[in-house]
């Protein structure tokens, strides 16, 4: 097996690994966490997938890239309002898993 | 075992089972596109394949994807004035830290402009130099030199937009001159890309930053310090 | 002006008025009442108009285009004009009637709007030149009477509201399916007088048979056909203006109407025949106008006597209709008129006697007629109509009737005739007796009206219009333009083609 | 003038006015957005108007499959008009509404900047790692909106659909990186019909679908959007429930005519997403009878209208070419009137709560003291949300039956006819307390003319839309539906 198909079957396990602990996970951060292992688990798959025996393929990594920035965004937004929930109701889950 | 376990073994090993059955089966397809992009990366403007495709190839992805780090701090901005920040635990005031930073701050500067100046012919780039930005002024930050209250000045918003409006305003030169949106005269890529990833950069570092100054940590209540504990 | 836009015209009439209601604040009563008796008289006089016109076989067509091969069409048919004219010549009473009723109380703005828009939803029911037209104004119509119904926002007002909006809406339901069924099995339908389906293969038979039934089952619920009637007399907790409008014209006209429609000019009473649909509801509004009959008798309450007695004699028209012959027809078509006139007079009436005297139980009428005596001589018509003595408008669309289901050989619906004539007395004549020969013993209670009159004279005016008309419509019934004679023309232009 | 050169300025418009409401002192954030609104406005007229089949457009000049290209056929068009008119009221709307929030009032508008020029990109890339980048950033512009209120609720609500939304996304990530790895292409142009009926092209394809039902709210993946719609500031939710939750959906419908391979039958995919769109029909109208909260209400009532959109599935797979025409205009239409007659219902629902000073149903009692107009607004809004008659509503749910009937698919009709009797309780429900009469001591405010008028506005054009529905259906039609009419 190449090694860019091992990174495709890291990655694959990668986003199993994410979407567990995204569901089975009730404080925020954990969840937070996940996601954003699952997250790589699919740049992983991207990159890796389209690589598999063509050789390095610029698009997906400059894909990924812009993946990685977007994936930053969203998690620096989910802290903020992460921790503004948590100054306010002293909560670190969600009310309905509390 | 509660459901809930259950619930995310059984779809988790269905996620890892689909990808499983997609990755082995995969059809096999003549793929072009690579080539497509050495063919052209001559007339990019820059010699490194990815910042081709970051910048020029693909430039609005970019230039949307700098709207979704803006975005992150505008919710950041709008939900600070909510809620009035009292003193938090930062800047610890340690001689050690000041003197690393001394020495630190300075190369990191450096290197982000390194960063910068190589990603047009190898690894790097704007996203990565302002990372490093943003992490020289986190460390300031943290050893308590904080930029007074710049954050809620005009001079802030105006670094924060200042990436997105000098790609626009490339974009909207590109269309002057007679080209579709962001379409750089070939001559003139390779100065209107460096220029791009400069301001890029600028806006990066603060934005990153600014969301780490914006929601910075507190002394908790004891409520919440009870339930963290307990996680 | 382009004449294809007078039904428009007349539409927007009481739409205008309406949408001036939603408008202007509760205060200004002055403008409310002149905007509404204005919009009124115009709309009359247009419609006068339209049906002179008309009579010269004038043609009148607006089409709007929905979407591909669905339009929304407003056409003055002979039948159509009919319809209008009752409705518009009701409004304007009925206008009156109310702006008398409730003066002075809470939510007049509110009322006449919805009243307007209901008004205007009967006029796109009876212009409504094809059946996805037809359906559009019907649902609107639930729409815009909810809210008359539950005007007084009690519990019990609600509660009928309630009720209505179940047995409106599942009807609504059925007919919706009903239309878009035909319309997705044999295309666009066009109302059009003494139509044929044109459908040869016998394998849509069976598909149409139950698209009828649909039909027939959405329009009967507000034709208040047995079973589907139950929320008729629930709605007479309506003010009396409403309940009027409602039973004379605005709802379960437009059930009989509807059913009018589907039958002559959808699928062509020879070809309904043929299918064998009619023998069916012959006989279902048969039992309709006995039950109807038989539980007006056991009603204590007037306003309820009087609803049940509509549940019977609305059917009078399905029954007349399904009795497959011209005679019959044209019974039925001018009931639909008389019977307006008759009962719009009795609620009316009713309406008086409780505002005046706050009667609404029969066993309060007890010399009533001396006190009020304008009101119950009005009372005492509209009731012998209702029974069918001559020389009312009740006794010649009976007749006409009986002949139909004579010349049909319908010998059993001449007995349905008979015994609900029979019932009518036995259910009318105690009021009457006790109006005109009842003793009183205490003084009735004071209002405060001209001493002149024995109420309010925007009530007593329209009560005995109406009385007077319905009285006419009998007496002249072989004069041009006679409720009569519109049934001629539209039976004479059916059976022609 | 061609078409062509409309596209990157409906783009750039709305990033330029982002850039310039942030620079401005807060107090001018409103106007500039409003004078903004301007060209946003005139630019979807124009593309609407003047467009002549496809426009494509490839952005920094390069074809794709190398660039990316924008697409703007009938569909497309017709959303950005539609986003343009419900936006630009909304602003309006929000002008005087957030004027009490002081923190909102200033950010409310760069956001709103941003998910606007989100819209515009979903509505019109034909590139799915473009579509990616913006069905982000509109989430993450929506989740910031929800935010804004700032009470613990809101912020809750935000977290919850931020979750929800960054699961989603992963998903179609994970399809796309299975589909680039297979075909090496991203571009619409590039894929259509190259795709084969293979095990990896299907879990890509379901792996996205999930994604973006996720997105959407399908039921029973709904449980983030009432809170999210329903605890928002009100301009907010007329946004979300008109515009956002359709983005997803939308880009569903475009992998689904575009990127399904030819060979293959989608019926049981299309079934399953059809009975997932009645079960959202009969628990969304169910759970939205039950509320206590007006405004959660209607939220509820959006996850049971998103059902309705998904019964296009199963019609437009029929087989049968003038039933899939049929349902395509039925779906066009739902779209529309839904979009209109929602964001009628959520800024009349606002009012209403601004004039009696209380979120309940039950605090309607004795609204009828004050002028009318609102409680109006939501009852014509209401009429289109039950399909009668006069509305878009009914002409949409008219075409899906006659879709369903011509094809004999009588479980969806089951479906539409209980819906409609469902949504006519909880409506109904409405009216119910609005005509009963409060207390006595209860003190009520006008809402202003600009908040009363921006609600009738919506409302009166969705019953407008369905009077003369020929029109859009005319100009959304898409040339694989051409052929059916």
């Amino acid at each position: 097996m190449s090694n860019a198909l091992l990174f495709a079957w890291t990655g694959a396990a990668l986003c199993g690994l994410g979407l567990f602990g995204f569901i089975v996970h009730k404080h925020l951060m954990r969840r937070l966490l996940a996601f954003n292992i699952m997250g790589s688990g699919c740049f992983l798959m991207l990159v890796g997938l389209a690589q598999d025996g063509r050789g390095p393929d610029p698009i997906p990594q400059a894909l990924v890239l812009t993946g990685i920035v977007v994936a930053v965004a969203s998690t620096a937004l989910a802290l903020v309002i992460f921790r503004r929930w948590f100054r306010l109701s002293g909560k670190v889950r969600l009310p309905e898993d509390a | 075992m509660n459901p809930r376990t259950v619930c995310a073994a059984v779809m988790c090993g269905m996620l890892v089972g689909l990808l499983g059955l997609a990755i082995t089966m995969r059809p096999e397809a003549v793929i072009t596109l690579p080539e497509r992009v050495a063919a052209e990366l001559s007339r990019s403007g820059v010699s490194h394949p990815v910042t081709a495709v970051l910048l020029n190839f693909r430039s609005l992805d970019t230039l949307l994807e700098i709207g979704v780090l803006l975005l992150a701090v505008v919710v950041a901005y709008a939900l600070r004035e909510t809620q009035a920040d009292p003193a938090d635990r930062m800047g610890l005031d340690n001689r050690l830290l000041h003197a690393v930073i001394a020495w630190l701050f300075p190369l990191m500067l450096l290197v982000a402009g390194y960063l910068l100046w190589a990603g047009a012919t190898r690894p790097g780039g704007a996203f990565q130099a302002g990372a490093l930005l943003a992490a020289a002024g986190v460390l300031l930050r943290l050893a308590g030199i904080r930029p007074s209250d710049f954050a809620h000045t005009l001079g802030a918003r105006a670094v924060l937009v200042f990436g997105l409006a000098v790609f626009l305003a490339v974009g909207l030169g590109a269309m002057a001159v007679g080209g579709h949106f962001l379409e750089y005269p070939p001559a003139w890529a390779s100065p209107f890309i460096f220029g791009v990833e400069l301001a890029l950069m600028l806006s990066i570092g603060f934005a990153l930053f600014s969301l780490f100054e914006l929601a910075p940590p507190h002394p908790v209540s004891n409520k919440g310090a009870r339930e963290r504990s307990e996680t | 002006m382009q004449e294809g836009l007078l039904p428009i015209l007349v539409l927007s009439t009481s739409l205008f008025a309406a949408a001036v209601m939603f408008l202007i604040s509760e205060r200004s009563a002055a403008l409310r009442n002149t905007v509404n008796l204005l919009a009124a008289t115009v709309q009359f006089l247009l419609v006068v108009w339209m049906a002179l016109r008309v009579l010269g076989e004038a043609q009148y067509e607006t089409r709007l285009s929905i979407v591909a091969g669905i339009d929304l069409v407003l056409r003055a048919d002979a039948l159509g004009i009919m319809f209008v004219g009752l409705s518009s010549l009701l409004w304007l009473c009925t206008t009156i009637y109310a702006i008398g009723y409730l003066e002075g109380s809470p939510n007049c703005t509110r009322f006449f709007g919805f009243f307007g828009l209901c008004v205007a939803s009967t006029i796109g029911i009876a212009l409504a030149g094809n059946l996805f037209t037809f359906l559009l104004f019907y649902e609107f119509l639930t729409l815009s009477t909810y809210p008359l119904v539950v005007h007084h926002g009690t519990d019990k007002a609600l509660r009928a509201g309630r009720i209505y909006l179940i047995y409106t809406l599942g009807g609504g339901i059925l007919l919706l399916l009903g239309v878009a069924a035909l319309y997705a099995y044999v295309g666009n339908v066009e109302f059009d007088a003494g139509a044929m389906m044109p459908i040869e293969d016998e394998t849509l038979f069976p598909a149409l048979s139950w698209i009828f039934a649909l039909l027939i089952a959405g329009l009967g619920v507000k034709a208040a056909l047995v079973p589907l009637h139950s929320w008729l007399p629930a709605a007479m907790v309506a003010p009396a203006p409403v309940s009027a409008l409602l039973h004379a014209v605005a709802v379960v006209k437009a059930g009989a109407f509807g059913i009018v429609r589907v039958i002559y000019d959808v699928y062509g009473i020879t070809f309904a025949w043929h299918l064998g649909l009619l023998e069916p509801l012959a006989v279902l509004a048969a039992i309709t106008i006995l039950y109807g009959s038989l539980r007006a008798l056991t009603q204590t309450d007037l306003k309820r006597r009087l609803a049940f007695s509509t549940v019977s004699q609305v059917s009078y028209i399905a029954l007349g209709i399904a009795l497959f012959g011209p005679l019959g027809t044209v019974g039925a078509l001018a009931h639909l008129i008389h019977q307006g006139l008759m009962k719009i007079t009795l609620f009316f009436c009713a309406g008086n006697y409780a505002e005046t005297l706050h009667i609404s139980r029969i066993d309060q009428l007890d010399g009533v007629g001396r006190r009020m005596p304008v009101t119950s001589a009005a009372f005492t018509i509209g009731a012998f109509g209702m029974i069918g003595l001559p020389p009312t408008a009740g006794f010649i669309s009976k007749w006409y009737l009986g002949l139909g289901a004579l010349d049909a050989g319908a010998g059993w619906a001449v007995a349905v005739l008979i015994a609900s004539g029979l019932l009518n007395a036995a259910y009318f004549l105690p009021p009457l007796y006790r109006i005109w020969f009842g003793q009183r013993t205490e003084p009735w209670p004071e209002g405060n009206f001209p001493r002149w009159c024995e109420t309010s004279p925007w009530l007593l005016l329209p009560t005995s219009i109406t009385a007077i008309m319905s009285l006419i419509a009998g007496l002249l019934a072989a004069m041009p333009f006679s409720p009569l004679y519109w049934a001629d023309v539209v039976v004479g232009r059916a059976y022609l083609q | 003038m061609s078409t062509e050169a409309l596209v990157p300025w409906l783009l750039v418009v709305p990033l330029t006015a982002a850039i310039l409401t942030l620079l401005v002192p807060e107090r001018m954030r409103a106007p500039v957005s409003w004078i903004a609104c301007v060209p946003m406005l005139a630019g979807a007229v124009l593309i609407t108007v003047l467009r002549t089949g496809a426009t494509i457009y490839s952005f920094s000049g390069w074809e794709a499959p190398l660039g990316i290209s924008f697409t703007v056929d009938g569909l497309a068009g017709g959303m950005i008009l539609l986003t343009a008119i419900v936006s630009a009221v909304c602003a309006v709307h929000a002008r005087t509404s957030l004027r009490d929030e002081a923190s909102a009032n200033a950010w409310f508008w760069p956001l709103l900047w941003f998910m606007w020029t989100a819209l515009n990109g979903v509505w019109m890339s034909a590139d799915l790692f473009n579509l990616y980048v913006c069905l982000e950033l509109l989430g993450l512009a929506a989740v910031g909106l929800v935010a804004l209120r700032g009470t613990p609720e809101a912020l809750s609500a935000a977290l919850r659909y931020l979750l929800a939304a960054l699961l989603g996304s992963l998903f179609y990530l994970l399809g796309l990186a299975l589909i680039y790895g297979s075909y090496g292409a991203l571009a619409f142009t590039t894929l259509s019909g190259v795709l084969e009926a293979v095990p990896t092209v299907y879990v890509a394809l379901a792996l996205m679908a999930a994604g973006l039902a996720l997105k959407t709210a399908l039921f029973p993946l709904h449980s983030w959007l009432p809170s999210a719609h329903g605890g928002a500031l009100t301009p907010v939710s007329a946004l979300l429930s008109a515009l956002v939750v359709k983005a997803s959906l939308y880009v569903l419908i475009r992998i689904w005519l575009h990127l399904t391979p030819a060979s293959g039958s989608l019926a049981g995919a299309a079934t399953v997403l059809g009975l997932l769109g009645a079960g959202a029909v009969l628990w969304g109208s169910w759970m939205a009878w039950r509320q206590e909260k007006l405004k959660y209400l209607v939220a509820y009532s959006t996850v049971a209208q998103i059902g309705y959109l998904f019964l296009f599935f199963p019609l437009v797979t029929s087989g049968e070419a003038r039933a899939s025409g049929l349902a395509y205009d039925g779906f066009v239409l739902m779209l529309i009137s839904h979009a209109l007659a929602k964001s009628a219902m959520f800024l009349s629902a606002g009012n209403l709560i601004f004039a009696v000073g209380g979120e309940k149903v039950s605090d309607l009692a004795g609204i009828n003291r004050i002028r009318q107009t609102s409680m109006v607004s939501f009852g014509i809004a209401g009429v289109g949300i039950m399909g009668l008659p006069p509305s878009g509503g009914f002409t949409a749910k008219w075409l899906y039956l006659q879709s369903a009937l011509i094809t004999g698919q009588w479980v969806w009709i089951a479906v539409l006819l209980a819906g409609s009797v469902l949504s006519a309780m909880y409506i109904f429900r409405v009216f119910h307390h609005a005509y009963l009469d409060g207390p006595p001591q209860a003190t009520f405010r006008t809402p202003s003319i600009w908040l009363e008028s921006s609600a009738m506005f919506l409302a009166l054009s969705s019953v407008l839309i369905g009077l003369s529905a020929w029109a859009p259906l005319e100009w959304m039609r898409l040339p694989i539906f051409k052929g059916s009419h």
